[in-house]
């Protein structure tokens, strides 16, 4: 982590002064601190409870190794699910980086907009199975939290792109008109 | 604002609607934990298989899969890890390892070539070690089981090399040495033999076996009568295993027994697989991985990927039925029809063995070993043929 | 006999009906040489193109082709080349040499990482020479244009990092050292700008531009005003180029054109390519390489990929359509329909220019790029989109 | 040359006392002296004359890059004519193996059983064009000449199996039987 936070830091020093300071925390809470989990972010945290259970959650509908499922809206890879991971574990062997590009995604069920973190897993071969390419405010590297054309294995031993995770991370707040 | 600004297409109409709805859920989704990685459970359960391909998605790119060969899962791969340049590999049972012999250049297609054995962890499919093969020498070809195996009850891995001088490389996989380099003019191949030796078959068609030492030196060595009729009817390369003994099968649906078990091979009565009506027919075995033993409830069987029409040439095409036959009465106790044309086949152990078969079609076909029944058809991760099956609990 | 031993297939049959056939042809064919390798010409002709896989087969054991479109030359490639890990290349003129920006692993997919530009010779597509990155931090991702480039009159080359601290390296390709790393807070790729320096897109939606001294070291820097709305309507990475100005589009179509000839990028008028009515209808420019610029005649032509329908996230998706517009009148004079659907379009220079596009399906379509006229349809090693095409003679 | 000669020497002395050595000495055939051109073979040696001509033989009837042209009989792999080089060349950048598997084909232009010897090309990424999968007279490595699951790249700098060639080097002699 230190080495991570020193390099963010850097970055957010070097960008702070032409852009926004919020927005480039937003992309730092996609790193994650351990499996502890977000630091505080600017965003309005969801509740803290930890997602254990593999109870069919009725809040939360899809499969998860399907395009179509709500939280993939801006995915573009193999769907870990279909990779020995799930939709926010990654498979056997691989690590998960702590740096990643961020999407905003709609729940219809519940009619919220999520903040989701869109981790790739690293190490391991590319999975191969259910690539999707969703696009959903994708944006070119000049804003490199939103673009899901990067590698994103970061921090990681090896940053052979395996497959890609959508985690939840917080909901996103109404935008101010 | 910066939900806007991150994801950049909030819509503030969708917002509006998702009022409603939230006042049904009160409380949003939960947030989640990030840095997850999933473990497997070992010893593996009998039905899972690793997928062993050829170029999946490139020779060097290469990779193996471990998958449940079960319709619930038709979409989803349990594991995988690299297999780079005609790797073969190697599942143990002895210690939770897989073993894989493979090859990398420095610079992908070139520079310094270095041939490992990589050891992975059962559990975590990381890898635990790896073990540096010298002289850059292992044999690459079309992915076989033969190329790699273990002898000595898996202390002993031996490595198949060609160059084109054929060796074999002994290897302790216990204390991860390289022990020795075997000469082996003239013969191909690795069939475990005895209690710490090997077997490989000649061009003049006998079988010659060596037993090593603790050190992997050569300590006895054996040569059979001639009986691989290179000519006219050749062995396929990889046999049928149960119970110490490999069932040989040629081009032409004659089987060779040959019992593996003591220091030196002993050649069993051979018969065929086919009837003379059968052979008439020119009915013969034929693919990549076209043979598979198995003990079925306490019997041996065999069970053989066939085509009708065979001829010169056509030995490794495949086809789509499956033979059953009983080792101790000859007799053809099934055939099972596959859907599509396979290449490979494989037989899982355990009380619900399972017949599986890569079609090329790029899928794995799964059945019932005993009834035949169809269980489950599944994407595979390759459009060729040459994907290898090996049962994860052999 | 030999020919028996060795082909196992000889039929005594078909050597007594080939006795009367021979009588037709008294002598047997020659033997021919071995060991022969085929070199190409130099300068490559105009219409040659390298296409650039993102992976094909693999990621790791991807390629670039050299291809002549030209329909009787449908199944053949020209030559290849590795091109490993999100390789992106750069087709010298100056010297005859072929740049690749590339990514090894000491175990494929794992162990040590190296990063360097090989040097590809263009008569022999043999690699001449291989420089070094220093840090590992090449920005790795789908393929794109503006991640490596030249600078001085290709006496440098500048290659894009993310790690994610945005910097570029600078390369002296003629001595083949390492210059230098400029930091790049805030922005990213490279836009080659004026006699010996770049420009980089960033965050603020500003573009910052160097000037580079003989050590590589920053000289001059300069920075614009803020033009690219990355909130709302952001510009696509990969300008279209000609005569020193480079022409960005964004999203829904807006033309920025930026003189690049300069020392310092300067801001020219912008216009749309598409009409009120066709911004209705959500006319937008799409596809992973979805411009190309090129002079034509005289006079400046940009080729946009079109899609009708556009809308938040669609803008890769690519269209079967290409507009060619006149850069002097804005004018759209003509509309191109494709076979298929596209995601990458090129158009070569030369006498005869010819657009090209990669599609979904997997081949290279070729169309006469002044009257559209439709020349070849090639397939490509790639079921893939992201196939980039480079002009060999740029 | 001297590396390969000693090693084929090698394997010659392990394997004559158990199999033909005019069998072993026809595989070694397949080895090249520079362009020079095959040693005396055990095969019927046909006339010396070299093709350096492109133009149509009407000897030798056939699309080079298909898997039907009458050449490939034994052939597994990708045809070199589809990948820069041609029925007997290899692609820029690679290097011919001189050692290599045979295989017997019939002419049906002028009835004659030629010995095809498939060298491979070696050093660069698999071609990936024009792939063929002909085994008539294939072999298990038991006989190794005759097997052509082996990636023969020997005695080049890189073993990378890119594509494969089908070389005349001479006339099977009819079998006495």
């Amino acid at each position: 982590m230190s080495t991570i936070d020193r390099i963010t830091e850097k970055l957010a020093r070097g960008v702070a002064n032409r852009t926004s300071r919020r927005g480039l925390f937003a992309w730092l809470g996609g790193t994650l601190a351990g499996a502890a989990a977000i630091p505080a972010l600017p965003i309005e945290r969801a509740q803290a409870a930890e997602t254990t259970s593999n109870a069919p959650n009725p809040q939360d509908v899809g499969d998860a190794s399907s395009c179509g499922y709500w939280r993939y809206c801006a995915i573009d890879g193999f769907l870990c699910d279909c990779c020995g991971g799930s939709v926010n574990a990654c498979p056997p062997g691989t690590t998960m980086s702590p740096i990643t590009w961020l999407g905003t995604c709609r729940n219809p069920t519940d009619g919220r907009n999520y903040i989701i973190s869109y981790n790739d897993c690293c190490g391991k071969p590319a999975c191969g199975r259910c690539l999707c390419s969703n696009e959903q405010g994708e944006r070119p590297m000049a804003r490199p939290q939103a673009n899901n054309e990067t590698v994103w294995c970061f921090g990681v031993p090896s940053q052979s792109y395996t497959c890609s995770t959508a985690i939840v991370v917080g909901v996103a707040t109404e935008r101010k008109q | 604002m910066i939900g806007r600004w991150i994801g950049g297409a909030l819509l503030a109409a969708r917002l509006a609607a998702g009022v409603a709805e939230a006042q049904t859920f009160p409380n949003p989704l939960p947030i989640e934990n990030a840095g997850t990685v999933t473990r497997l459970p070992t010893p593996y359960p009998d039905n899972w298989v690793f997928l062993d391909y050829l170029a999946s998605p490139g020779l060097i790119d290469s990779k193996a899969e471990l998958v449940n060969p079960d319709a619930r899962y038709a979409k989803q791969v349990i594991g995988q890890f690299s297999a780079s340049y005609y790797a073969n590999i190697l599942v143990g049972t002895a210690r939770p390892e897989v073993y894989v012999a493979e090859t990398f250049y420095s610079r992908g297609t070139r520079g310094t070539r270095t041939d490992v054995i990589t050891l992975y962890d059962k559990e975590t499919l990381s890898p635990r070690d790896e073990i540096v093969l010298p002289g850059a020498k292992r044999w690459v070809g079309v992915v076989q089981p033969n190329a790699f195996q273990f002898a000595d009850h898996e202390t002993l891995g031996l490595v198949y090399n060609f160059t084109p001088r054929s060796t074999v490389t002994v290897v302790n996989l216990v204390t991860r040495q390289v022990l020795n380099e075997v000469p082996l003019p003239g013969c191909a191949m690795i069939y475990p033999t005895g209690p710490r030796g090997f077997s490989s078959m000649c061009a003049d068609g006998t079988m010659v076996s060596v037993q090593l030492d603790k050190e992997g030196a050569v300590a006895t060595q054996n040569v059979t009568t001639a009986f691989n009729d290179l000519n006219d009817d050749p062995l396929f390369a990889a046999p049928g295993v149960i119970d110490g003994v490999s069932y040989f099968v040629s081009y032409k649906g004659k089987v060779h027994p040959v019992d593996l078990s003591g220091v030196a091979p002993r050649l069993l009565s051979t018969w065929s697989l086919v009837t003379d009506d059968e052979a008439k027919a020119n009915w013969r075995p034929s693919g990549n991985q076209q043979i598979a033993g198995q003990l079925v409830g306490g019997a041996g069987r065999l069970y053989l990927l066939m085509q009708p029409n065979g001829k010169d040439g056509s030995h490794l095409e495949g086809g789509n039925q499956v033979w059953v036959l009983d080792v101790a009465s000859h007799a053809k106790l099934a055939t099972i029809m596959l859907k599509g044309q396979a290449q490979c086949i494989a037989v899982s152990g355990g009380e619900h063995p399972r017949l599986m078969a890569t079609t090329l079609g790029a899928s794995l076909q799964v059945y019932d070993a005993i009834s035949g029944a169809p269980i489950a058809s599944m994407p595979i991760a390759s459009t060729g043929a040459e994907t290898l099956i090996y049962p994860a609990r052999p």
